[in-house]
């Protein structure tokens, strides 16, 4: 093979199939470089940057929708664009769908809470597009460098984003915190990066999960004095972890969330806990499984190939490998014996430590979040930092699932499937119960001046509308029946349950305590809303049509799913049916 | 041993003295402005010890980027931002305190973690005089492109699967920074706002 | 009619109330002056669903069913008694061949539900020479049902959630039941609610800080809301073909609750016992959620009844046919998928006994789903809620504890009672025996009209779950109808003395029954229903007269087939005490309100009858106290012989116990012999006659002060006033630890994240502020409420983390790395090399 | 095991271990910055102390002189380095325009003045 044909081969690879599958993206860059050109000429800058955002927005949400409906999504087979440098499978494409939606819902908030107004706009968007492309970067990395690229991406034009409102000295105190800690939590996850890198050899997500294989990691754990370079791998993952854990406010890395809810606008919140958290689910996802599991790698190939390859490799290495390691590989049956977790008996393929390494960090991880969030939302007078805790809280939930994913990738891929599609369908109702509900903040923030919970007394007889939408919204976020809330949870005790193991069932117990646990918070507002009596000095409360009109629209579906999931779960479903292929 | 004292390590190790040296000054400097120095110095060895691992390309956008665009940068802030009361700032003793015993604890968990992995070791002095010098800028640039030289001859079919070409992140990257721009002008330029649409601060 | 109507009429029935709660949320203020034509609005749908519910039952029902000769109505009061003393002399030969079921015919319908759903009328014959059940009575087979889907919710996979039905005799007779009763506490709200009507409302029992009440606008309107809220969702546990769905109503009954009890929000008792309620349901309500995932996790399925296609094959079979499989003779047996899923979650056991790793499943399942039930039946030790949900208004409290709320815990057990294991019965036995006994005492010495019924409904729930822990389902079910008429009635009549004396005290009643007296004869006869009284071992009685004392036969029969194990005798003696204690509290009730001289004569001069749309629901009430047990002279259709049709599939013959190996659960029908019947009805009549003997002695006679009994035991006294110190203890065991740890996370807090960095003189001073904290709240009211208070202090302390320095969260990113690694490696290394 | 000697310090090559070493040293150092100047633009030259303290891992990483031929990274290494120096210059311009915004508040550069959003 010569230069010339590889780079033949490439460049048509390139433009015949990475370019298509990139479309998306690429329109929501294009929006970006029209948004700036037409400030420059006089001609144009009579256009409102909003009509151009918004066109964007709908192309690029009509670009990534299936062509042929749902049935497409089940079809489309994982394959790499760009050299390996991002995977494209229906997880990306259902979390693409996501995040357009979500910019084009986003654009039309901030037009109608005036954040985005037409001096400023273009700025406001680009930030928005900008970091929009990040979390689809993020969402579908598959290369160390595109996970670090589609972080900083999706993070870097969010710091200002938080500090949009330019006069405010809480809005710009945000904007530092959450700049400054990004920046931090960056490094460390880069010089973890760089540990995984350095001692896989390799930067592209599968050839690592091969590598790993290779690793032994089991053998090594066992022998004495060569643990230490598992621990370096370990730490490595952590240091790695603690990026994603930043971007999912995961606890201890949660800091920056409740002063940066609570500093920066309410629709920015909006964003920062959806978009944002639903693409750090996604790489959560993306390293779980890239780590966890080599491609086409299935538990009964695994099982079929696991003595043989063992003895064929030992055999072919036995000239150049030390006779330490040859002892172990003799002694590895023994270890997976008495093997720490029930279910790692079903679970022996050569990446199964990796798994129970991640499963256990994330696990615990996500129950210490989802019960720090819950407590610490008590007491909260502030409604954007109560939601700040509340999002953490949440994050924990999500979590979850991707742990029970993991653990069965090893065991049932399908099952596995079913546990990553319980998280996406947890966030697309997220979607809706959280975008819902900072909208509504942002709306009677520009009526009443206020964002304090006790403000909110009586809500219910100045503004009925808005009231009722807020505690319906609030009770999905508690997860009670007919709303869409309890769906969600529902299905991630399932996909906990069908993981099984003293660890799922701990989280099980955990989740389920936790609901209990933040009933209280939300109900306290509720009731502030919906019973007390107003304030004497209460303002009437007037929402324009298009805000009354943008408030059902995200509030009804959050009944609606509730009653009628059907279709979006099967959408859930769909997403991942291929994502082991 | 014995053959005479090998000179790359010895750069390496002046430069990496340096390095740590300045960056050792620049935490313990209180002085905005000096620190600023320090810094640019602690850099600049940075890309010394870039050189002797014989990365001449990364070497030079290190020189060129950091040290040349970056610190003007952050100079600018100095200066901008230098008046009398701001130049120094003391932080309480207690935190000094915890926070170096915080370091201290990182630098050894990393050092551990670097001098413990067998494959990070040095090499024989012979392997290392073996290594050709070989240009870095045109590997860089076609990978940059679309294609990977170094490993074209990776006999591996799983590992020539990662050859990954950077094509993608190059012209991304031209996006982020184009946003990030705006962002930083949109920040930097006087404020414009009217207050009703802001919450109270 | 015939069955295929049936899913259409109860479906109508169900969601007449669902139409009327939507109405009222967006039209209810603006209907009639101040909301009135509201109540008229819920009245009105309510009585529909009576209505339809009855047409079900008359019409659709029974002509398509033949009833089964009843058995149990043994006790039946009709023209045909004699025969079933008769019948009784027989069942002491053991003769079987009566119990056969007659073959109902076996209808095989068309789909009305849908596509999907497909109805099937099963009635299998029990086969007649069944030889595996230990006193060789044949198991009964699926009692006849209809079970269909109306709409597929969702499908997850493995999980589908379905809207569906399942109707036998059960449903619709708590059909009946519950809408008849939620009609009477309608119409008696009308009258009750009234003063809600008033604009504005003066609230007296809540004071402000300036001295004066509250005057709030009048709710009267939402309180119908809520009460049909409340009915559509208790309609919809009793419809539930499935358990998730049954848990989805579950849950709106429990929120329905939650705003009913804190209907008077401002005053701080309401809204910490509605607090109180919700939170302690959700105790139970998790351990369902468990319950119910084990069961899903290993049958793959929530549905209650199997799915059958066009041609009447069964497509999905539902729980109780995959754990009573007609070749296992219907007999429990825990599946394949149970026992590998009960391997994996339980844990292999040792070579051999991994065999009962499916039955320790079925166990964990059974028990898990009690536990929710544990927490609606405000069973021990989660009973705390009920009393305190006293806060409500009175019709709350009338439906709350008769047929809604409280009985669907009961409903639930005895629906998805096929799947309990003889284990699982004992701890719901045990659990309700503790209930019953304890709830008893603690009605002794309350003085509140109202928590004395409230824990008589606590100790009467405790029957119906002993009931059926010992295997007497129609006894517990039958005590359970029974219970919500009377239960009801006392409870309103109780309202209706608040109404016009305005305490809740009975020490400033007394002589009542002069002023009002339609309230004090209803009420008596209310007592009488709740006592059991009736002729012993003869057919004449009230209709509580034959539930309890179905339940003490039954209890008399479990302790003789567990003669090996003297501890269950416990059983058997607790309910009769129990019986007697009942008598006593219930008659002292009676006592202190309506006879002797008035102590407060002030508040007895004002008093006087309650309106006639108050006393009419009451005077039908008694009748149904009355009468509810009787059968229709000429017929055999009894509430029991309705039950006994329903009898779970395969729970005739009793069991053993697997895991507990000399557990037996007798069989039901053997309480009726003369050996068990004729002991067990004098044990009950002569301990329900001393309780009545004692409180007409002590209360109105006055031969006893019971000032001078309550010094003598005084130790007693206090242990019983202060309710066997529940509140405490919980205190102790949940509260005290919380706070406890909670103050050493904030020492820690302090101290290592603040304390560090400004140095020691703000650790000493948080420590001290943690001491006065402790020392502040070492007296607590109540527990729950308490521990609420408690997470929310400990949430407050969370919320210090948050310093709002960025350095110190920049120090902690490097510190939460480091140790984050340092716990991991440490654990890795233990394990590695371990 | 292989140990860091003294010894031959001179005479022998050296390994990515001490690259390594001194990339930790820079790291520590850049969060050592963040964590401790009170002046913003104080944290900010922290934040390229950490970033070029990992860099450094990368050249060591893909350094053909430091592992050998064919071993490591290859030209990931120099490559993703050179993106990070790019993406480090892109967050410090907008670091900067956020810490001169903080500066036109509160007319002051002490982040210690940042205290407003807490609890």
């Amino acid at each position: 093979m010569n230069l010339q044909t590889i780079v033949n081969s490439l460049i048509s690879d390139t433009v015949t199939t990475s370019l298509p599958l990139f479309k998306p993206e690429l329109v929501l860059c294009v929006t970006i470089v029209v948004l700036l050109v037409t400030r420059l000429f006089p001609g144009l800058n009579k256009i409102p940057p909003f009509a151009i955002a918004l066109l964007g927005g709908i192309v690029a949400l009509w670009a990534s929708l299936p062509a042929g409906g749902i049935a497409d999504w089940a079809k489309i087979e994982r394959q790499e664009l760009f050299t390996g440098m991002l995977t494209y499978d229906a997880v990306t494409a259902f979390i693409r769908v996501f995040l357009m939606a979500f910019a084009v819902l986003f654009i039309v908030l901030a037009r109608l809470t005036g954040l985005a107004d037409r001096e400023d706009g273009q700025d406001f968007y680009c930030l928005a597009f900008g970091s929009i492309i990040g979390m689809c970067i993020m969402a579908s990395a598959n290369h160390l460098l595109t996970l670090f690229l589609g972080v900083e991406m999706a993070s870097v034009p969010s710091y200002v984003l938080s500090g949009v409102v330019k006069g405010r000295r809480r809005s710009s105190e945000a904007a530092l915190k959450y700049a400054v800690y990004g920046a931090g939590t960056a490094g460390v996850m880069l010089y973890g990066v760089s540990l995984l890198a350095g001692i896989l050899g390799s930067a592209h997500l599968p050839t690592m999960a091969q590598q790993l294989v290779e690793f032994d990691i089991a053998g090594k754990l066992a022998e004495g004095d060569q643990y230490m370079q598992v621990l370096v791998l370990a730490l490595g993952g952590l240091m790695l972890g603690v990026g994603l854990a930043f971007k999912l406010s995961a606890v201890p890395f949660h800091f920056w969330c409740p002063d940066v809810f609570e500093g920066a606008s309410a629709e920015v919140d909006g964003f920062l806990s959806v978009a944002s958290k639903a693409a750090a689910l996604a790489l959560l996802v993306r390293v779980g499984i890239g780590f966890g599991h080599v491609p086409g790698e299935t538990p009964e190939s695994v099982a079929a190939a696991a003595r043989p390859t063992a003895t064929v490799q030992l055999a072919a290495a036995a000239a150049d490998v030390p006779p330490a390691v040859r002892l172990i590989a003799d002694e590895a049956p023994v270890t997976d014996g008495d093997a720490e977790t029930a279910d790692a008996a079903a679970d022996t393929g050569p990446l199964s430590p990796v798994r129970s390494f991640f499963v256990q960090v994330v696990g615990i991880v996500s129950v210490i979040t989802c019960t720090f969030g819950n407590l610490a939302a008590y007491g909260q007078k502030n409604i954007k930092r109560m939601l700040a805790y509340s999002t953490i809280a949440h994050a924990g939930y999500m979590m979850m699932p991707v742990a029970a994913a993991v653990a069965l990738v090893g065991r049932d891929q399908a099952a596995a499937g079913d546990a990553v599609s319980s998280m996406l369908l947890y966030a697309a109702f997220y979607l809706f119960m959280n975008l819902g509900a900072f909208a509504i903040i942002a709306f009677l923030r520009n009526s009443m001046q206020s964002e304090q919970i006790d403000d909110y007394a009586g809500l219910i007889g100045r503004s009925p509308l808005v009231a009722l939408c807020l505690t319906g919204i609030l009770v999905s976020l508690v997860g009670i029946p007919p709303m869409a809330g309890f769906i969600g949870k529902f299905r991630i005790f399932q996909s906990l349950v069908e993981a099984g193991g003293p660890l799922m069932m701990f989280m099980l117990v955990a989740a389920g305590l936790n609901t209990a646990i933040s009933l209280v918070y939300y109900l306290r507002v509720c009731k502030t809303v919906c019973i007390d009596s107003p304030p004497d000095t209460s303002r009437p409360v007037a929402l324009g049509f298009f805000a009354s009109a943008y408030v059902l629209a995200l509030s009804l579906p959050v009944l609606a799913f509730g009653i009628l999931p059907n279709s979006i779960a099967q959408w859930a479903q769909a997403a991942t049916a291929g994502l082991f292929g | 041993m014995g053959d005479g004292i090998y000179w790359p390590t010895f750069f390496f190790l002046l430069f990496s003295a340096l390095a740590c040296g300045f960056a050792l000054a620049v935490v313990f400097s209180r002085n905005v402005v000096r620190m600023a120095f320090y810094l640019v110095m602690s850099l600049a060895s940075t890309a010394g010890l870039f050189f002797l691992a014989g990365e001449d390309f990364v070497g030079a956008m290190q020189l060129m980027i950091y040290v040349g665009g970056t610190l003007v940068l952050l100079i600018f802030g100095v200066m901008l931002t230098s008046q009398k009361q701001f130049v120094e700032m003391k932080t309480p003793a207690g935190q000094w305190i915890v926070g170096l015993v915080t370091g201290c604890a990182l630098v050894a968990l990393l050092w551990m973690a670097a001098f413990e992995t067998p494959q990070w070791q040095p090499i024989s002095r012979a392997e290392a005089e073996a290594v050709a010098v070989q240009p870095t800028a045109t590997p860089i640039g076609v990978a940059l492109t679309n294609g990977r030289v170094d490993q074209l001859d990776q006999p591996d079919e799983t590992l020539r699967g990662g050859m990954s070409s950077y094509l993608l992140p190059f012209e991304i990257v031209s996006v982020h920074l184009l946003v990030v721009l705006i962002g930083a002008a949109y920040l930097a330029r006087a404020k414009r706002r009217s207050p009703s649409a802001a919450a109270p601060g | 009619m015939d069955s295929s109507w049936l899913p259409t009429l109860l479906a109508l029935a169900w969601l007449t109330p669902l139409a009327s709660f939507v109405f009222i949320l967006f039209f209810g203020k603006h209907a009639g002056p101040h909301g009135r034509f509201a109540g008229t609005v819920a009245t009105g749908a309510i009585v529909f669903s009576c209505v339809l519910s009855f047409v079900a039952m008359f019409g659709a029902w029974l002509p398509n069913n033949e009833l089964p000769e009843a058995h149990h109505g043994d006790h039946a009061a009709g023209g045909d008694h004699d025969e079933h003393a008769e019948d009784g002399e027989h069942a002491d030969e053991a003769d079987h061949e009566t119990f056969i079921r007659p073959a109902a015919s076996p209808f095989l319908l068309a789909s009305s539900g849908g596509d999907r759903g497909t109805i099937s009328l099963v009635a299998d014959t029990a086969e007649g020479e069944g030889d595996s059940a230990e006193h060789h009575i044949a198991p009964n087979g699926k009692p006849p049902a209809v079970y269909g889907v109306f709409y597929n919710l969702v499908t997850f996979g493995k999980l589908k959630l379905d809207i569906s039905y399942y109707i036998d005799a059960l449903t619709v007779t708590m059909f009946c039941v519950v809408t008849l009763i939620a009609s009477c506490v309608h119409f008696y709200a009308i009258g009750y609610m009234h003063d809600e009507l008033h604009e504005p409302y003066t609230d007296h029992e809540v004071t402000l800080t300036d001295g004066t009440h509250l005057v709030r606008k009048g709710r009267f309107y939402r309180f119908f809301q809520y009460l049909s809220l409340f009915c559509f969702s208790m309609l919809g546990i009793v419809i539930a073909g499935n358990l998730a769905m049954a848990f989805v109503f579950w849950e709106l009954v429990g929120i329905c609750s939650y705003f009913l009890i804190g209907f008077y929000i401002e005053r701080h008792s309401a809204s910490t016992a509605a607090n109180k309620a919700f939170i302690v349901n959700r105790v139970g309500d998790f351990g369902m959620l468990i319950g119910m995932m084990a069961l899903w996790s290993s049958l793959g399925t929530f549905a209650f009844g199997d799915t059958q296609n066009d041609q009447g094959e069964v497509t999905e079979p539902g729980m109780f046919s995959v754990l009573r499989t007609e070749e296992n003779h219907y007999a429990l047996a825990p599946t394949e998928s149970m026992e590998v899923e009960g391997a994996r979650v339980v844990g292999e056991g040792e070579e051999g006994e991994s065999s009962h790793a499916g039955q320790w499943l079925l166990l964990i399942a059974g028990v898990g789903v009690f536990c929710g039930c544990v927490g609606k039946s405000a069973q021990f030790p989660l009973h705390v809620w009920l009393p305190d949900a006293m806060e409500g208004p009175t019709p709350v409290s009338a439906l709350v504890h008769s047929a809604t709320m409280v009985a669907a815990g009961v409903y639930l057990t005895g629906r998805v009672y096929p799947i309990f294991t003889p284990e699982a019965l004992l701890v719901i036995a045990v659990i309700g025996c503790i209930t019953l006994f304890v709830a008893a005492t603690i009605a002794i010495t309350a003085l509140d009209i109202k928590r004395v019924l409230a824990y008589s409904t606590v100790s009467q729930l405790g029957y119906m779950m002993l009931a059926l822990g010992i295997g007497g389902w129609s006894a517990g079910i039958f005590h359970l109808i029974t219970h919500a008429c009377f239960k009801g009635l006392l409870f309103m009549c109780s309202g209706s003395v608040i109404h016009a004396v305005h305490t809740n005290d009975m020490s400033y009643m007394g002589g009542l029954r002069k002023k009002m007296p339609i309230t004090a004869y209803t009420m008596l006869v209310g007592c009488l229903a709740i006592i059991g009284a009736g002729i012993p071992t003869s057919m004449y009685g009230l209709s509580g007269y034959y539930s309890k004392d179905a339940i003490i036969e039954q209890a008399w029969s479990f302790a003789g087939a567990n003669r090996g194990n003297p501890l269950l005798s416990i059983l058997l003696i607790a309910p009769v005490i129990g019986a007697a204690i009942t008598a006593f509290y219930m008659f002292r009730l009676w006592y202190m309100t309506f006879a002797g001289e008035p102590r407060d004569h002030h508040r007895y001069d004002h008093a006087h009858e309650s309106p006639r749309v108050m006393t009419m629901p009451l005077v039908v009430l008694a009748v149904c106290a009355i009468a509810i047990g009787w059968s229709v002279p000429g017929t055999n259709l009894s509430i029991t012989s309705l039950l006994e049709q329903a009898q779970p599939v395969g729970t005739t013959p009793g069991a053993e116990g697997v895991l507990a190996e000399n557990l037996v659960v007798p069989a039901e029908q053997l309480s009726h012999v003369k050996a068990v019947k004729i002991p067990a009805g004098w044990a009950a009549f002569s301990a329900a006659a001393f309780g009545v003997l004692l409180a007409t002695i002590i209360y109105l006679w006055r031969m006893l002060n019971p000032a001078e009994i309550r010094d003598s035991f005084k130790p007693l006294y206090a242990f019983l006033w202060n309710k066997w110190y529940f509140d405490e203890l919980y205190d102790l065991i949940f509260v005290k630890p919380t706070h406890w740890i909670s103050g050493l996370i904030a020492k820690f807090d302090r101290g290592i994240i603040d304390g560090i960095i400004h140095g020691t003189a703000a650790t000493a001073k948080a420590a001290a502020s943690i001491v006065s904290n402790v020392g502040d709240r070492t007296l607590v009211d109540g527990t729950v409420n308490a521990f609420a208070n408690r997470t929310w202090d400990f949430g407050l302390m969370l919320r210090r983390l948050q310093t709002g320095s960025l350095r110190t969260y920049v120090l902690a990113i490097a510190m939460g790395t480091w140790i984050t690694y340092m716990l991991v490696s440490f654990i890795m290394v233990a394990r590695g090399t371990g | 095991m292989h140990h860091f000697m003294l010894a031959n310090l001179l005479t022998e090559p050296v390994g990515v271990a001490h690259y390594m070493a001194v990339g930790a040293v820079l790291f520590v150092c850049g969060v050592l910055c963040m964590a401790l100047k009170r002046n913003a633009l104080g944290v900010l030259m922290g934040i390229e102390l950490v970033l070029n303290g990992a860099n450094l891992n990368f050249i060591a990483f893909g350094s053909r002189f430091l592992r050998g031929e064919g071993q490591g990274l290859g030209l990931d290494g120099p490559l993703m380095a050179l993106f990070v120096i790019v993406l480090a210059a892109a967050e410090a311009a907008v670091a900067l325009a956020i810490v001169l915004n903080f500066y036109n508040n509160y007319d002051s550069v002490d982040i210690d003045r940042a205290d407003q959003l807490q609890g």
